[in-house]
């Protein structure tokens, strides 16, 4: 046990400091959109430079090409956090595609996709789940007929977050109609601007359109433009995934969300009294602290676990699940903080934090929900963390979906 | 002994839901609350031709007279649909002008109440929720000053009750001199708030009568009638959880019979089932058990809150992703239970109120002098 | 909505009332003991006489004999728990045995049966439960051999509260061993007397030995010594279990717990403040009033509903899982208001009210589990209630029990 | 950086788990538990020649002078197995001597601590939870008067550790004139509490170095302590809910294979295992993080307070009827767990604590003037 950083870290800390120092001037403003911008994509480009993006990315596909070393991540995060300065991009092509690319990728699909998407001048798109198949991801039905040297695609996707503005979509389709429900996919990956893809904005309970619908219409995709295996899609989609969960429950985040809830509740007042001097909220308050303690603590046993090569277990199962629910129970405890003011949304006078808290429970109820139910986290702590048997098979298997 | 509703009760559930199925059915909340000013004329219209809004004015005054359970069961039918029509707002300041007006006023304004053509915002969220920063109105000499937070039913209000920060009400009229509204845009887009800016506003006092009183006994139909509001929009969002669980088909069966859905949507009818009764037996009280009014509605107001949240949660989540969108229109209740839980006292604060009802500690203390600006 | 009590019934409460308080001197002791002794059946005999217990049961069969009233059994209830009088019995006998002999019993079983348990002189105990099936009742291995006109009987029961003290027990065997699972189960009576019993206490995390395992061994019970047909146990069963759940999660002992725990808040102090005056301790104890305000609300409308003979649907069926949930959390919270005094128990200097809490936290632990787990009554509320689909048969049915 | 146990933190576990596996069997505990002194003379005998007693213990007064991580993973493998065993008392006696003493009782004490021949109980009740009615004890010219409740492995006890109700600190010795002790049975038979009434007894005052902060890192130790046995007694629970719901068949299936129950236990697992690493981190940060160390220990007590709460009913419920009897004896670690969460703080009280150790709000007010009696 041993919680301070190494002689040779500090000194990475002092470099990455000094680097967030001298260029602050550069920092890209925070965009809205889901593309980036030129001041974003010049930004990511001198990222990439130093080794603060893309880090282990090999040099000949765009990235920095470092060996992996999970403190100097963490050492970039931290300072990156610590400064507000914006940090390397994190969309589904960078965190979701190239990991996939990488691991499982044709050399030729490396070679050209990789590093525009590194650099944010290739903007993707996923396109997993339907109207049909949700948390029964196998289930989808969207269609590749064989026609020759091309998938011929009809079928419909949903919650492709930034379908809007995605030059390429990460997709996948059900190529081999006979097969049995995981084996009949593949994964593909086509242009946006090929003939017969419609988008159409999903508006959420949040008032924004955070997602969107795709429907393909006799879409043409060249057989080589798969990644994997014919009907491997099911094992390609795990690995990207895997990488997905990953990104979610964050306990820096919660950490930092704590601080402001922190910080309204010795702002705000309600009959003259300071807000932080209500017992109830301060309890609630001292609950969700620990709670986040428990999260950077387990956080810090992972990643001494990846260090160490070692298997990480529980403690990685647990991280969406509970960081999900902690982060909407710290949006919850803003909101009741503020009472009459926590309810204001939708930009009017007095809106607290730009409607922030009411977003995030509400966008965090998503989180709980999307990328696998915490009902279906739950299935995968009790069946692969506690090894309990699974889900017998039914008398009657029905049709593989409807 | 006859605990439930009775047929007259029955009657007026079901004209008032035939009447919100065809003016506010769920196509057409959704249009309304994308609206920039969401309010639909239609539906208030015809909600006022159906009484609505003289449930609680006296038949003197031309109203119905009706109890706080009546009002309670409309309510409750409007929280189902999401009504983006005024109700609290309009019947609450008829509550607060029939216990505090003298006879001229009532005879002015208690019958256009009655008929729809005036819709009074309620502005009493410093005395029942508490004031926060600096907001809150004094009075002196039949003037107010400062600003109300948090006035119900805004948009369509052409006239204020108003509770100073000491807890004294007023009737304001809407082009009083020296005062400005501001409109809030709040998370429920089926009801709105706002805001009064009064400058040495002249306003005439609702002092007939016991005035604490008055104000205790308009809070308290507050709080039961928000209570019933999310009784109704939770009472949906349950019964189309089931109703998508017995469909909706996800690994070869129907959801609902995986037994973690099966268990949520068990839970969720459990709690509503024993608030159900909750929220009757608190309104009822209002008209009927004057020991125990405050008390039942305080709590009404803190439980229905907690389980109106559970609810909202939870159905959300029987529903997976379809839940967040718009498509179902399912968070139009999840934004009216929202808003519903901060109105008119938080549960902490109800809570705390429901304490001080039975006596096990004393009284709020009186609003601080220093922040009496 | 009406309620207050009628003239009439206010009448009728003044006669209880009255009847109480002259009898005063008469009232037994409670006793610890599950067989009623002496003074405890005088009592009861008084209470039949004047139609303050066993008032619907026929004056044939030893009862009083009034048409079902519900109102006057609640007004009873009420002016004797106001009085602290103890009431009529509750054992299994009186509960449970006589509604099932008086709705599915023979002629001859009524008339032998039923005087002596309405009076207390015959106690029974309920042989239903087997270490291999709990929740899952009917997988019960309890075997009755046909023999002539005698079963034979051999197995194992669990959880038969007051065997020790029984003179006779109700109990469901497997008669039929070739019958489908839920019909191969007869409903017999028999003499604790019988040679091949053996009673062994079951000492639970209580510390007292709350229930027995009850162990037969070729045990001869003669044929007519069947309540309903051959087979037919499971639905016998199932009409004196209705009766169970019924008693469980009275809004009225939760009430009285409620005022209770109001009571030590109020008496209680750290560091000289009064518990009372700790918000966090007030404010849980304001959640379950609000608990229990609502449990009585529906207690209400069940009793209207059951008087008007109309169907009480969900607010039925919610009863023992809310109930039982919210005994516990009640003892919960004296508990924790406790601190230190609260660990308290097995009769110390100190202890508060003789350790009760902490009784009830377990025992009531152990109601949540038990009559049909918190899991099982979800999903009866959920499957009767609700109307969600059962669970679907699996694949491959085992064999009935194992 | 590097957060997680190594080789001496395992080897340690493994030693302890090993000694407990052949002198703390279940079978024996139960046994232990049913007497009416619950107290194991062989077990004790060997956890004191396994060095349990001297963890902390300077190394220049015959100690393993290590630290209190591994003091915690001791406390965590006592909890997993309810030992029947001293060993808070003692621990945390020999801490408060080792900051508070001076040389030379630290020279008659400690040694006699690390070798188990001296078991203290610790009297710290009022300083950490708070005074309850007229209890707690005051100095004055070093005597003692009042009576300390809930002092901690007391069936044991041979010389006593006492906080005053001021938050001085005493050595007491058993043979004190005027000094009068009571047991005080509770729900946790494989610890005993008791009482001290002291009248005018002579004390030794532990007032060497800064008294407060001496007073502060016995509490702080205590409360990690205590959360780490938690976090044993629910590991054990679950782990044996786990292997239950993978046996136990109804319905013709295992019961793990319901999603009921099989949603439970990822619940359970779930919140052990990032209570877990918060336990190691608090524990850690007694010696390492001073700034850190006070927040730490009391979220660590009260997160495990509701953590161990959840898993003890929870797990109870997993097992059905069995679970509440004596058979699998996994009521052991239920009522450990429930003993746990009322000493040295409650979590309430815990988390009012977190807050002022961060200057969220103000200090605790001196105990109140009328109440020292």
């Amino acid at each position: 046990m041993k919680l301070a950083y190494a002689p040779a870290d500090l000194a990475f800390r002092d470099a990455v400091r000094d680097f967030l120092a001298t260029h602050a001037t550069s920092w890209p403003k925070r965009s809205e959109s889901m593309r980036p911008g030129p001041d974003q994509i010049a930004w990511q480009k001198l990222l990439i430079s130093k080794g603060y993006a893309a880090r282990t990315v090999p040099e000949v596909y765009g990235g920095y090409g470092a060996a992996p070393d999970l403190i100097k991540s963490r050492i970039i995060a931290e300072a990156f956090a610590e400064a507000g300065a914006p940090g390397g991009l994190q969309n589904q092509g960078v965190s979701m595609l190239v990991p996939t690319l990488l691991e499982l990728g044709t050399e030729a699909q490396k070679r050209r996709y990789i590093p525009p998407t590194l650099t944010g001048e290739l903007v993707w798109c996923q396109g997993y789940s339907e109207p049909g198949a949700g948390s029964d991801l196998a289930a989808l039905t969207c269609r590749g007929e064989d026609v020759g040297d091309h998938f011929r695609i009809n079928g419909q996707k949903i919650w492709t977050s930034s379908a809007h503005v995605a030059d390429m979509m990460f997709c996948l389709v059900r190529t081999e109609a006979e097969a049995p429900k995981h084996a009949g996919i593949s994964y593909l990956i086509f242009s946006m601007q090929t003939p017969g893809i419609e988008v159409r904005p999903l508006k959420t309970m949040t008032g924004q359109a955070e997602f969107n619908e795709v429907f393909f219409t006799d879409v043409m995709v060249p057989k080589d433009q798969i990644v994997g295996e014919r009907g491997q899609g099911w094992f390609v989609a795990n690995a990207t995934l895997k990488h997905e969960r990953g990104m979610l429950g964050d306990p820096n985040a919660a950490a930092a969300r704590l601080r402001a809830i922190t910080a309204i509740l010795q702002r705000e007042t309600v009959d003259g009294e300071s807000l932080i001097n209500n017992p109830l909220y301060l309890d609630r308050l001292m609950r969700l602290q620990a709670r986040v303690l428990a999260m950077e603590a387990n956080g810090l046993r992972l990643l001494t676990a990846a260090q160490k090569g070692e298997p990480a277990g529980l403690s990685n199962l647990i991280v969406k699940l509970m960081g999900c629910e902690l982060n909407h129970q710290l949006a919850g405890l803003a909101i009741d903080a503020l009472g009459e003011l926590g309810v204001l949304y939708h930009g009017g006078p007095h809106e607290v934090d730009h409607g922030i808290w009411q977003h995030r429970y509400m966008f965090d109820l998503g989180l709980i929900i999307g990328g696998g139910t915490a009902q279906i986290q739950k299935n995968i702590i009790a069946e692969r963390g506690l090894n309990l048997p699974r889900e017998p098979k039914l008398a009657k298997p029905d049709a593989v979906a409807r | 002994m006859d605990f439930g509703l009775d047929d007259d009760h029955r009657a007026l559930q079901a004209s008032l839901t035939r009447l919100l199925q065809r003016h506010a059915p769920l196509a057409q909340v959704q249009a309304v609350a994308a609206q920039d000013e969401p309010t639909d004329p239609v539906l208030i219209h015809a909600l006022a031709d159906q009484g609505l809004f003289a449930l609680l004015v006296p038949t003197d005054c031309d109203g119905l007279g009706l109890g706080l359970l009546e009002a309670a069961l409309a309510a409750e039918a409007l929280g189902a649909c999401a009504a983006p029509a005024p109700y609290l707002g309009p019947v609450l300041s008829g509550l607060a002008l029939t216990l505090g007006g003298d006879a001229a006023l009532k005879k002015r304004l208690l019958p256009a109440i009655a008929t729809g053509s005036l819709l009074p915002g309620l502005a009493i969220s410093e005395a029942s929720s508490g004031a926060r920063r600096n907001f809150g109105v004094t009075a002196s000499g039949g003037r107010l000053t400062g600003t109300a937070l948090a006035v119900v039913d805004f948009a369509t209000a052409n006239g204020f009750v108003v509770a100073s920060r000491c807890g004294g009400l007023f009737w304001l009229e809407s082009d009083a001199s020296g005062l400005s509204c501001n409109r809030l845009t709040n998370i429920d887009r089926t009801r709105s708030l706002g805001e009064l800016q009064c400058h040495d506003t002249p306003a005439l006092a609702l002092d007939h009568g016991d005035v604490g009183q008055t104000l205790r006994t308009v809070e308290n139909a507050a709080r039961v009638l928000v209570a019933a509001d999310t009784l109704g929009a939770a009472s949906t969002m349950l019964t189309r959880a089931v109703a998508y669980a017995q469909e909706r088909r996800q690994f070869g069966r129907e959801i609902g019979s995986f037994q973690a859905v099966k268990h949520l949507c068990a839970e969720m009818a459990s709690e509503l089932e024993a608030a159900r009764a909750l929220v009757w037996y608190a309104a009822h009280a209002q008209d009927t058990l004057p020991d125990q009014a405050t008390l039942l509605a305080c709590h009404a107001k803190a439980h229905l809150s907690e389980v109106g949240t559970f609810v909202a949660r939870t159905a959300t989540e029987v529903f997976g992703g379809i839940g967040i969108t718009d498509a179902l229109g399912l968070h139009l209740q999840f934004k009216r239970i929202g808003l519903n839980r901060q109105l008119f006292g938080a549960p902490e604060r109800c809570r705390v109120d429901a304490a001080r009802a039975q006596g096990l500690i004393g009284q709020r203390p009186p609003y601080p002098a220093q922040a009496q600006v």
